[in-house]
């Protein structure tokens, strides 16, 4: 099993620590894992996006040019991604932000109100936990317990408080799927 | 009457703008753009004198004035 | 009704990839006003340098050349010398400028060259993610001075403007800075000045503007205009730092 | 990361960062660095470190003063690093000149970005010539690691400082921007000094042990000196080919085709290399992992058993000739060259391998 | 001399005032330079006939800022040319490397010295590789003479600048300090500029007649852009190796050697030609003139006729090389190479010679 | 009787290939002179840059390192950083400090890196042979200049001292002569305070040595020293221009 | 025929003149020819030396490193010199300043007191043409009318005080052979 | 009696040593050296002072003063 991810959103909306744990989450289950960010002066502009694959065999280029799945947290990055997907794929999106509906039919889509929900845990900016979460659970690429173990090393040293909140956010994600 | 027009799809809501306005009356809007940012608006154009202050700290020529 | 402000011709329509906040939207516009009101854009080339402003040929409505790292004063006296019919606005970021660069812009500055630079000093590396630039202040931070610049390993900041200002050649340098209606205009003056003497080829010009970088800063916009305010202000002093026109007069015995 | 690297474990780390700490744990005294993607983690991270350690770390005015940092550090004995990205090591190549000639050690590091020009800061591997020839003037080599995953930048760093202090030449790293960006799990090991370099060198300047004035220096007016010093360096040049030459086969036996790739280039074709013999494609891989000195002798010896060669990199045709070189025309040797951040496809390789196959007695395939 | 130049007259002159004096009527608007030995004369020169001829003339802070001054004028259209040895060119690969992606002409010499380092100033050939393989970071080319004496100096200077503009590309002299240093008769003749050649570049910037805004830059930050620049640029290097590579045979009919050897150590093969012939020992000479784009193709062909070919260069095997890559393995290819101003001397090339014939199938004449 | 002036133990034997009447000798000598006063002869490491002093290695008795033109600040911050122990004299003509070398000297300066630095300026390239420096004085002749040095296109000569005065790391920074009895030992004191400076690690110490280049000026050692003293010392005022001791003393309220 | 000459002697004893004056004389002759100084770093200490070709064929390279001629002006290039010449060769050697004998006994020896011959002129500084005189009489290598010319060429611009004096030094040095 | 020792084979004849010397008593040789140039002497030793002054200003330590 291979599953190639792209994150992306705007600036600021912690896309780049998405694919971290992504990456970190999968290397505690054990598996392939790369990471890969867009870099340098295309990040001018506000946008963001980063690159995550997570396999059971080695992994070549940890680009993702036509990703299984995309996590998309803001409009502009929705129309970028879509057309990317490998038929058959994910696209999840964040609805907070988007109001447009995927137009593409041959791939599964999974909505998530992120920024709303993480406005409900009480800071709009775990809105991205909330979209982790809901990944893992929904997809299983990673398992939600590991994911939530990540954090405690790609985010070491913030306060408790944010961790709880980050926990707590992606919990919420998760819990979107019954 | 004096005023301003906001290209809202230019506006990244840095709210220069809104700090330079001598009449107070620029705030940013609820509404996202399609860019993600919370464009800057006026919510009182009556009062607006055409100083073009907001125009002119705007970095992102999002601003005309008329007068 | 009139529009008393719109983009100038200078400019084009697309918005720039700039970060929300980020002072080279201002600067830019400086120049393409300039540009307008002296009716150059014909004959003007602008120099994208590297640096956030590497893509300045997006914005500006007239030819654009894009030079090597700190080579902007070269690349400059290059385009000058070989043809002065033509007006070059040389652009550089502080880091660009004032460490890659010294040597081109301390020479070309001696050698009086023709064209006008804008020092667009934002205190840090904005392109390459917010290292340390000359112009970082004592104590702040950065991706390369992550405990804040110390002076004592990494040296004070410089000051570009009063650095060159002891060269021979140099017929302006000023200071401004991009942080409110009325330092914009006032930096605009600048740079007409400088506009002017180049015009009249009488040497080296610079005009310095203060600019914030909220990205690299780590700061919502508004933070980062105090941010500026607050500091940067007090350690670059604004105002002209040389202008040998005004020398000449003062020079000048008063006619009886 | 803010606290000590837990040696032993497996961490997910970025390449640039992998590079620092490797850099950290193998003693390096003094890293000089300049701003420039994608290399710049490294010499944040080494901003970090360094003074973490009580060593020397300076944010350069400019490439060059750097390179010539380096070249003061190492004279005094100091184990020495500079980094940079492509323009970045264009500046360099006066300063690795001299470095080589006055046989001082350094070790730095290239994360390639497109060329030429400014170019973009997408992942290439174009700066192969500059690196296997000297971008500099003169009859001189440096010793070129070519790494192709986390893992291997991390070890190789370690490695690179001993050999340049071993043969008192400078030795770098090519590698791309996906290397330097991606992150990806690796084993951090401590390091160990090879026992037979001494922690101090003999010939180092400033000490008051050595009684002797001693000189550092790349300039030999007279004639013979000078030409002396470059046989001298000839010499320790094919030992360091005879001795250093690394490279990596992978299933070799019985290929129809080998490729040749190095760094992300041979990922991909790794990954091809499956997808080809799922397809009945009979391929093999060839991967140096030294591209200085290039395993030309083992290639040759290649070209004695297989009929088909086809190089895949990230550059039009660079490392191609010296695998040309290598096999002396006794194999046809094709190729397949992306640049300025075109990343070869799985697809387009296996199309190629197919071309290959189907090749005139003759032909060579050559896709750019 | 202080007077104008008598065009048409056989005079003698110094090979680095033969190379001015055909840039100043070739039209070179602008020269920028840096001092170095031992191409002074050069710099000298144009310090005072630029400004004779009103034109520029700078004395540059460095060979950095000269290279960028010429980026400057070429972008608005000026003939522009700048010229150093060894080390100073070193520091130019940035430059050039922009240059040859923003794809604008230039015509600089480097008249080589002794490396690596500082070296000597003594004559070399020994940056052949930086010169044929661009020092600088990508994939480019640089066109790359290489003449032999004072005439062909003035010459191919006149040409160079001719082909740079042509093909919007750097071309260069590669001449050592022999070549630069010596005095030997030359006739000066006028330049005429090729007709297909506008005296103005159309995409010159400034220019108010051109009346949309111009863009020169070697920044293309889409990796689709940038790679396509590439590949254009690739083409082109293809039709300069098709049109303007050029190349010198001299006595190769019946030979059971060709010797191969450019600039003053193709003076010294031919001496070495006329003894070893008396001895009975059957030899010509190549001689590439152009050392990049390199006479693969015509070595190719020879390496069909002939059984030995052996390199003579001012370096330790650089040009060996392409020799090498060109004649695919067809025949043995000896090499004899001195470095940092030693000059290969009649006597030892032709007991080389000697050995290259006595030589047992296999074995290879490595002289250095 | 008593040999009251004889060869420094931090000097060798041979001859010096400088040409007759070149300064080179007199500056070698007075740092070879203080490594004796100092005893810093194990510790030390000279820069013989690229320039005619470019064989120092073959006159000073301690150890020596080559750096590339220009680069002498760079590399004497490596070694000086690398090894704080060691005592570097880092020795630059004009050509190599104020012309290629700009950009390292003044970050050098700047930075506040602790060695000595000994700028021999005889207002021409002495090695390469004659051409412009940044220091050649208007209308002086050099070959690259060869109806003078003409300002409005060559630039004024640049003023060394001066300029890197303003910078933050400086600790020392002074000019003198190598012209008479008088002003070769007040070089000499100024050079002792700078060696003191920098073995008390207060920063960045230089030392400007006017200097005769008879050979490439065309002239005879006597007319050479003419018209050093008749041109030179005019543009180049002798005298410390910047001590950070001097000035912290001045600063403290005299104890009542 | 294939003449290499080697002259030397301290700097300002116009040594490069000397060989420019040879080769320039050598070409309107119509002979090949070939000038190359010595030059850069090693000039500093106040020697000077070069080498001029003059041969009836094409000429390989211009530097001389076993000259058949040597035309040595001070001491220390004698001792540099005397062993470089070609068996059967030529020394012509400046006996105003160097007071010692020639000791290889394979070579020609022509002794001219050059500097005492030229102050005899009215210039110590046309003792290099004395010799250059001497030289051309002796050996035939360039033809003395032609070399008188050559300084027209190469001293161009010259007062014609200072020519006169060249062109009697010149003719001084030849007319020590009878 | 304070004297000066000249090494004449280390004199270039620069003669900064006369014009130094307060005392006027220094000279150029009309001899040679074996460099070729005419190197410095003293032809007055009796009114040397031994100040120095002419050791100080030589470029090649070409003087020794001794008191
Ligand atoms: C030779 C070279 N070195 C380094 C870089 C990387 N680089 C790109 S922009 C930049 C500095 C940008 O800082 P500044 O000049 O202050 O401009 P800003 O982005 O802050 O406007 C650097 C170091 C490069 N492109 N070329
Ligand atoms: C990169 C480089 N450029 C140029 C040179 C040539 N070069 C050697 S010495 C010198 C300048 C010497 O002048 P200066 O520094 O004033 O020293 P001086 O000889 O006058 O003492 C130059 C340009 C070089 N060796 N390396
Ligand atoms: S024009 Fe003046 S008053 Fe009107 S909105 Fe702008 S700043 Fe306010
Ligand atoms: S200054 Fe411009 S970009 Fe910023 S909020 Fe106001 S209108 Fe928007
Ligand atoms: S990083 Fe800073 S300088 Fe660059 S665009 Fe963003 S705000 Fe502007
Ligand atoms: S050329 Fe000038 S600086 Fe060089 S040794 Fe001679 S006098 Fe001294
Ligand atoms: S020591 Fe003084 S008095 Fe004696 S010779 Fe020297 S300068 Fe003259
Ligand atoms: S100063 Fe020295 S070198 Fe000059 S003349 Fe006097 S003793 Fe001789
Ligand atoms: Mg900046
Ligand atoms: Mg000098």
């Amino acid at each position: 099993m291979t599953q190639k991810i792209r994150c992306a959103g705007f600036g600021g909306q912690g896309i780049v620590l998405m694919g971290k744990l992504l990456a970190q989450a999968g290397m505690m289950d054990d598996k392939h894992t790369t990471f890969f960010p867009q870099y340098g002066a295309a990040m001018r502009g506000g946008t963001a996006n980063c690159s995550v694959i997570v396999s059971d065999d080695a992994i070549a280029s940890p680009m993702v040019e036509e990703p299984d799945v995309v996590l998309v947290m803001n409009g502009p990055s929705l129309d970028r991604f879509e057309p990317t997907v490998q038929p058959g794929g994910w696209i999840f999106y964040n609805t907070s932000l988007i109001d447009r509906e995927v137009e593409r039919k041959d791939v599964n889509v999974f909505k998530v109100a992120a920024n709303s929900i993480a406005e409900e845990v009480g800071n709009a900016r775990t809105a991205n936990m909330v979209m982790l979460g809901a990944f893992a659970k929904k997809l299983g690429t990673v398992n939600l317990e590991t994911l939530l173990g990540s954090l405690d090393v790609q985010m070491h040293g913030k306060s408790g408080k944010i961790m709880d909140m980050n926990r707590e956010a992606m919990k919420r994600g998760a819990a979107l799927i019954k | 009457m004096p005023k301003i027009e906001v290209d809202t799809e230019r506006c990244k809501g840095c709210a220069y703008c809104i700090e330079a306005c001598p009449q107070q009356i620029l705030r940013l809007a609820e509404e996202f753009n399609s860019m993600g940012y919370h464009p800057v608006e006026c919510f009182d154009p009556e009062k607006c004198t055409g100083c073009t202050f907001c125009a002119i700290v705007c970095p992102d020529l999002a601003i005309e004035v008329y007068k | 009704m009139e529009r008393v402000f719109t983009k100038p011709v200078a400019m084009k329509e697309p918005r720039t990839l700039y970060c929300p906040g980020c002072g080279h939207g201002v600067a830019h516009r400086l120049v393409a006003e300039l540009i307008d009101e002296f009716g150059l854009r014909e004959r003007a080339i602008g120099i994208a340098p590297v640096g956030c402003s590497v893509f300045a040929d997006l914005y500006w409505n007239f030819d654009v050349i894009s030079t090597a790292h700190g080579r902007a004063p070269a690349a400059a006296t290059g385009m000058t010398r070989a043809n002065p019919d033509c007006f070059v606005v040389s652009y550089q970021g502080d880091g660009d400028l004032a460490a890659i660069g010294t040597a081109e812009i301390i020479h070309a500055a001696n050698r009086g060259e023709n064209f006008v630079t804008v020092f667009v000093n934002n205190a840090i590396y904005g392109m390459t993610g917010g290292q340390m630039a000359p112009t970082t202040l004592v104590g702040q931070k950065s991706t390369t001075c992550q405990l804040g610049r110390d002076p004592a390993i990494m040296g004070h900041p410089i000051r570009v403007c009063e650095l060159l200002q002891t060269l021979g050649g140099v017929a302006y340098i000023a200071r401004g800075a991009l942080e409110s209606p009325k330092t914009i205009m006032k930096t605009k003056s600048y740079l007409r000045k400088a506009f002017e003497y180049a015009l009249d080829r009488r040497g080296f010009t610079l005009v310095e503007m203060l600019s914030p970088c909220p990205t690299n800063w780590g700061m919502t916009p508004p933070q980062a205009m105090t941010w500026l305010r607050e500091n940067m202000l007090d350690y670059y002093p604004l105002g002209v730092v040389r202008d040998v026109g005004a020398e000449e007069k003062a020079q000048k015995p008063v006619a009886a | 990361m803010s606290e000590k690297i837990p040696i032993g474990e497996k961490v997910l780390m970025k390449g640039n960062e992998a590079i620092g700490e490797a850099a950290v744990q193998a003693c390096c005294d003094c890293y000089y660095g300049y701003p420039i993607t994608p290399q710049n983690e490294l010499t944040a991270y080494m901003s970090r470190r360094m003074i973490e350690e009580g060593r020397v770390f300076i944010q350069t005015e400019s490439e060059i003063a750097a390179i010539n940092m380096c070249y003061g550090s190492a004279a005094v004995g100091a184990r020495s690093m500079t980094s940079s990205s492509s323009p970045g090591i264009s500046l360099k190549q006066e300063g690795i000149s001299y470095m080589a000639s006055a046989q001082l050690p350094v070790f730095y590091v290239n994360v390639n970005r497109g060329g030429p020009g400014l170019g973009n800061i997408s992942p290439a591997q174009s700066d192969y010539y500059q690196t296997t020839r000297g971008g500099g003037h003169g009859d001189y080599r440096v010793i070129a690691f070519a790494p192709s995953d986390v893992q291997e930048l991390y070890d190789l760093t370690m490695l690179g400082f001993d050999l340049a202090d071993k043969y008192r030449n400078p030795a770098m790293i090519q590698a791309d921007g996906i290397l330097g960006q991606m992150m990806e799990p690796l084993v951090l090991h401590e390091y160990k000094r090879p026992p037979d370099l001494p922690s101090k060198q003999p010939w180092r300047l400033g000490d008051p042990s050595t009684t002797d004035p001693l000189l550092v220096t790349s300039l030999v007016l007279n004639v013979t000196g000078m030409e002396e010093r470059n046989l001298e360096l000839q010499k320790k040049y094919d030992t360091i080919t005879e001795n250093e030459t690394r490279f990596e086969e992978v299933g070799l036996d019985g290929a129809d085709v080998v490729m040749v790739a190095y760094g992300t280039a041979s990922r991909i074709a790794k990954s091809a290399m499956e997808v080809a013999r799922a397809k009945g494609i009979k391929v093999g891989l060839f991967r140096p992992i030294t591209i200085w000195p290039f395993p030309s002798a083992r290639l040759n010896g290649l070209a004695d058993r297989f009929d088909n060669f086809l190089v895949v990199e990230m550059s039009l045709g660079q490392m191609w000739e010296d695998v040309r070189l290598a096999v002396e025309g006794k194999a046809p040797v094709h190729v397949h060259g992306r640049t300025a951040g075109g990343i070869p496809q799985q697809a387009d390789i296996v199309a190629d391998l197919r071309k290959v196959l189907d090749a005139k007695p003759g032909e060579i395939v050559k896709n750019f």
